[in-house]
């Protein structure tokens, strides 16, 4: 067993699958010589040759672009974004290509590709640095989602995306990459894309959230539990495709429901988790269910931060509101 | 021969066989065997019979959409027949002539211009990837392709179209600067037939030649009479035989004219004049290619008349059989946008296919 | 009064708006000489001159991004997109710049400017000619989303638009361009954005749509009426800001509520729409709530495009199972 | 002077000054007045002063990210004395000497790199567009400033900054064929400091010159000594003027080494070496400067120290105001994000405030 935080969990795994898969190749903006501004793929480039791990221009539609062209002749690229915020010149080759050369060619070509990101706020950094956008990936349809929230999930995600036959956008929350440490088994291991995972058991109210807000929410939860409420937190790790059945069956149970996100709140991924639970779960609600968000504004610089984001305050004063509801 | 030394600031655009079927460069003309010639002619021959083809079906009302070749069989066919058939192309989405040329069965065309998606489902050996609409977008997977290539150890090299328009987009830039940097095999070719739908060759760019345009990459760049089928084969020759030994890659641009419309959607007399579309007729790529024909006694008027009317008569049943394929069945709406269903697909498919059965559709 | 269809009265919204203020500049592909593949600018170059209307380079990125730099420097740009699925190149322009501008100059430097698209489906066109995207822009704080669906609206909301001191994504449903007339005035007059429309009112259910939508709905709902059924409909017009009253009053009223729209199902507007019910008329509700959309599919060509978004047969089979619910 | 028949294909880069502090070309010398050399050369010191500064409160833990600007002194210095206080600047993140030139007072500079907003509003004299961190894309702004100011009858010219690295995104390339299309009055200043973050200017482009890319736009493009106040300036004068006359866009490239680290959080020693480094500070821009300086009287020791003194003290107190700023107030976060705060906006704003208030915070 290793013992690794978050970022370390995603170098290792890159590791393991460029020694196991010979056609994984990882490039981005100075993930070569350098191994990233996260240091994601420090040594990957030593040890795997400059062909496999490289520097790429400075140009995001390029480094996805050239990435769909070599998964269609047969290699695995696992490309980074260095910051999502920096992924939008990409996007016009994430969602009218990436996402659909299966479809378009009716499964002649396809795009086994990850695409990494560091998303997220917290981290007190300039503009463009700190966007939660899973909802501009999880609306496209072609596209699969994934966040993970621990170092071990990480690995077994990002294994999982790599050996997936389509497009993952694998998004890391770079608040919690150094945060703390987790066993990691040194081997290939997997964790299922599309399964939420019940972080604990609860009777009085079911809370939904990813990322940096899994910690947030779960200190949030201590302080309700130590007043007597039971609350099961559910992770959801694969934001597209959602896991349904795993949502539904916990709000059957609580009867009340809540989703905690770092990204705007209008239109935003607590909406449709609200809406799977009107479709799945109306009867069951005894509460409204709620949705505790950022704000609708544009995420501020440093100073200004600490106003938009949840954070354990607030997720328990909401939390609180729709318990007492 | 055409590359080392090439100024795309001053050249003259190469051409070898004149709009009179002349040869006017025999030093170049590249050497093409009778039976690789009349293969060459046939396709582009084709071709034109499906264009005009589709302009009738449509003027009857039973064609959608489609991007007629009209002018500009000699830059596809030349090109195509110059790279090797495990050589990939990355096409946009008026290459037609490379479609056939390459082994692209013309149902499977057909049936994608007529709404079905199942069309770009051909052979894997065809090695073109599925039409592309973002203009300029496909370049990039060029790249890819051919860095893929080189890294498994195998010599293809990946062939790029783009229009005059497409110059425009960033991922043109792109494109070549990845190529130029990573040395890639890779052969961008500039389809520049003067207009993207009604705007001027001239608004795109102010440079002489778009073939400058390879200078910012230090990469050879060449401009080329599109109108002549020899010149664009031996161009597209010399740069694919030297990205695939490894010298990295070419930016050509094929000068030529679009005759037709932009789509069948769209109606070029609103913004240009008969009179030119004329002073092009004259520079028709396929009556010059067929003189010269003539003149090597390598096809007679007898073969043409034969040949067109058995082609007439391929492409009308052709075309009656995809008229006859039907609407896409619901399942293969939701089959291919991911190798497996998600749940959530699942479930929308059976909701859908529950109302078919309760509407009794 | 003028009698126009859709696509004439944003041309006439466009001469109003140039001929009233002479920063307004038109352009885009192939929008000045031809004026555009559409028309919406026929006669606008020859009108206004080639500084004030033009074609573009093949280029999204720049035609937005100029156009900031444009609105910046005292000009009111109102740009097309000859399609909205062709957006994509200029995304980042609109996301990182036009949208934050404002923000990031606390004030100094504002981008009014218009971003025109035809958007949604039923037109059997190539890939990428139909999509529904209002979420992307929507999901996006400091951006407007305006979509008309008669001839009065399209050139009252444009006209609101180009006034508007921010940007404003106005999506055209081009299916009904020419679907019908309207009388529409000859001068100058705006509809405020942020305003939703109750094209009729009713007392069962609250259906909400916008755009093409708006008219297969009301198909829907007067086969519904004449089983006795009496229905609210809600022409959104505004996609954001959301007129969040106007709905909640509605829901209260009928205490049902459904909303139908072209963009793909999950993450989709529609989920929005039902949270905002949730949070603000959860008490009312008697059904679920009810969401009639696209499919999750990339939206097929001509040949499958049937099995793709609502149509009245659908529209109307849901909305029964709402009131009968 | 410089552009009509530049060739960066082959030229030789533009040096006027040499690093020993000489006048090589004293034919090409601009003629600029003591007072206007001295404006040059205390902002330069300046932006030294403040570089050196930050580093130190980076370290103190006193400091945000920061984008040092060691080493390109006369690459922004130069151009930026070229330009009229009315002309537009599209700068990109790391051109503190234009900001400093065109008379953005520190405090709202510290102000933003401090985490506040509030610091790129300042006066609009300064004309300078807030900071812009998505590479290139600040270049298109550029074209439309540009083509706004002549649509107004004005004849300020737009100058956008950009790095080596930015030359590699495909808005460098847009913005770049807009200006020479349509022929607006911009002139595009890269900064080539051979570094984009740890990646080399090799691995950006296989190019000779990064100014050879201009070919790809029939405009000119000339390569200039970045650590040359007189070669940034007298170029620059020359591509503004020309842009104001209506002649068109230019592009630069000031060849320059970023001598500091990418930013505050970035370690350079991961991907050079020291002595590169060192090459480099011999070449440095400041000293040359005031080398230029004291050999013709304009300058002096005493002065040199007293002003280092003073504007230490300056950037010192400067800082420690900003230091005492405090927080970005709630209303600031939600007032800027439209003209009115929307209805939703309002009631996100209330809630927050309420929270804050049962909070007591
Ligand atoms: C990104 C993008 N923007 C706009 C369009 C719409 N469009 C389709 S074809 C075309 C013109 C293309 O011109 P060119 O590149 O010269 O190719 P040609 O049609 O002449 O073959 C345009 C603007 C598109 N397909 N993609
Ligand atoms: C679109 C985009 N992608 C990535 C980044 C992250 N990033 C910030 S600075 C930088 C390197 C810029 O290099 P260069 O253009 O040479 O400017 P320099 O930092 O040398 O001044 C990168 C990759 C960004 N800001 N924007
Ligand atoms: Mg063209
Ligand atoms: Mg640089």
């Amino acid at each position: 067993m290793l013992v690794l935080n978050l970022i370390e969990a995603i170098t290792n795994a890159l590791d393991v699958a460029m020694d196991f898969d010979k056609s994984v190749v990882v490039f981005g903006e100075d993930v070569g010589f350098e191994g990233g501004v996260f240091r994601a793929t420090k040594g990957l480039q030593a040890k795997y040759g400059e062909d496999r791990c490289f520097d790429s221009i400075l140009a995001e539609s390029s480094i996805i672009g050239s990435g769909i062209g070599m998964a269609i002749n047969g290699l695995k690229p696992v490309v980074e974004m260095q910051f999502s915020g920096f992924m939008f010149p990409g996007f016009n080759q994430i969602v009218t290509h990436a996402a659909r050369m299966r479809n378009r060619s009716r499964g002649l070509y396809t795009v086994p590709m990850v695409i990494r990101m560091p998303y997220g706020g917290g981290v007190r950094a300039l503009e463009h640095h700190s966007e939660s956008l899973e909802v501009l990936f999880a609306h496209t349809p072609g596209l699969k989602v994934v966040i993970p929230s621990t170092p071990y999930d990480a690995k077994g995600l990002l294994l999982s995306a790599i050996m997936d036959p389509d497009p993952v956008i694998f998004l890391e929350p770079k608040r919690i990459y150094r945060a703390f440490k987790q066993e990691v088994p040194e081997e290939i291991y997997t964790i299922p894309i599309g399964k939420a995972k019940v972080v604990k058991e609860g009777m009085d109210l079911t809370v939904v959230a990813w990322g940096a807000m899994v910690k947030e929410t779960q200190k949030a939860i201590e302080v309700l539990e130590k007043e007597g409420h039971s609350i099961e937190l559910i992770d959801l790790r694969t934001i597209s495709p959602i896991d349904k059945a795993t949502l539904i069956q916990s709000v059957q149970k609580t009867g009340r429901f809540a989703v905690v996100h770092e990204a705007a709140k209008s239109y935003g991924p607590g909406a449709e988790l609200i809406t799977i639970i009107n479709e799945g779960a109306f009867l069951y609600l005894e509460a409204p269910p709620m949705r505790i968000t950022s704000v609708d504004t544009i995420i501020p610089l440093p100073k200004g931060e600490h106003h938009y984001s949840p954070n354990v305050e607030l997720i328990t004063s909401e939390l609180r509101q729709v318990i007492e509801y | 021969m055409f590359l080392e030394n090439a100024n795309p600031l001053v050249d003259e655009m190469i051409q070898i066989l004149n709009p009179k079927g002349e040869v006017v460069k025999p030093e170049w003309m590249p050497e093409l065997s009778k039976e690789v010639l009349l293969k060459m002619y046939k396709t582009m021959r084709l071709s034109r019979i499906i264009d005009e083809k589709t302009l009738q079906y449509q003027r009857q009302g039973r064609m959608l959409t489609y991007a007629p070749n009209l002018g500009q069989e000699a830059t596809q066919v030349g090109s195509a027949a110059a790279i090797r058939q495990t050589d990939w192309v990355a096409p946009s989405f008026r290459e037609l002539g490379v479609w056939l040329y390459k082994g692209a069965p013309l149902y499977n065309i057909f049936l994608y211009w007529f709404g079905n998606e199942m069309g770009m489902k051909m052979s894997e050996d065809v090695r073109i990837l599925p039409i592309s609409v973002p203009i300029a977008s496909q370049m990039q997977h060029a790249t890819g392709l051919a860095y893929a290539s080189r890294l498994k150890g195998e010599d293809d090299v990946a062939v790029a179209y783009v229009g005059d328009g497409g110059t425009s987009q960033g991922d043109f830039h792109e494109a070549l600067n990845f190529a130029s940097v990573k040395n890639t095999a890779n052969v961008f070719i500039i389809q520049n037939n003067q207009f993207a739908i009604s705007t001027r060759r001239a608004i795109q760019s102010k440079t002489r030649t778009m073939a400058q345009k390879a200078l910012g990459y230090s990469m050879p760049g060449i401009q080329v009479d599109g109108n002549d089928v020899f010149a664009m084969y031996a161009v597209t020759k010399e740069a694919v035989d030297r990205a695939r030994r490894g010298e990295g890659p070419t930016l050509i641009e094929a000068y030529t004219y679009r005759l037709g419309a932009h789509t069948t959607s769209d109606d070029p007399t609103v913004y240009r004049e008969e009179s030119e579309v004329e002073e092009w007729r004259k520079k028709d790529p396929l009556d010059r290619f067929r003189i010269y024909l003539y003149s090597q006694g390598f096809w007679s008027e007898a073969e043409e008349e034969a040949y067109v009317k058995a082609q007439s008569e391929f492409v009308k049943e052709t075309f009656e059989s995809v008229e006859q394929s039907g609407m896409t069945p619901l399942e293969d709406v939701f089959d291919y946008v991911y190798a497996e269903k998600t749940p959530i697909l699942e479930a929308q498919y059976q909701e859908r296919k529950a109302f078919y059965a309760k509407e009794g559709k």
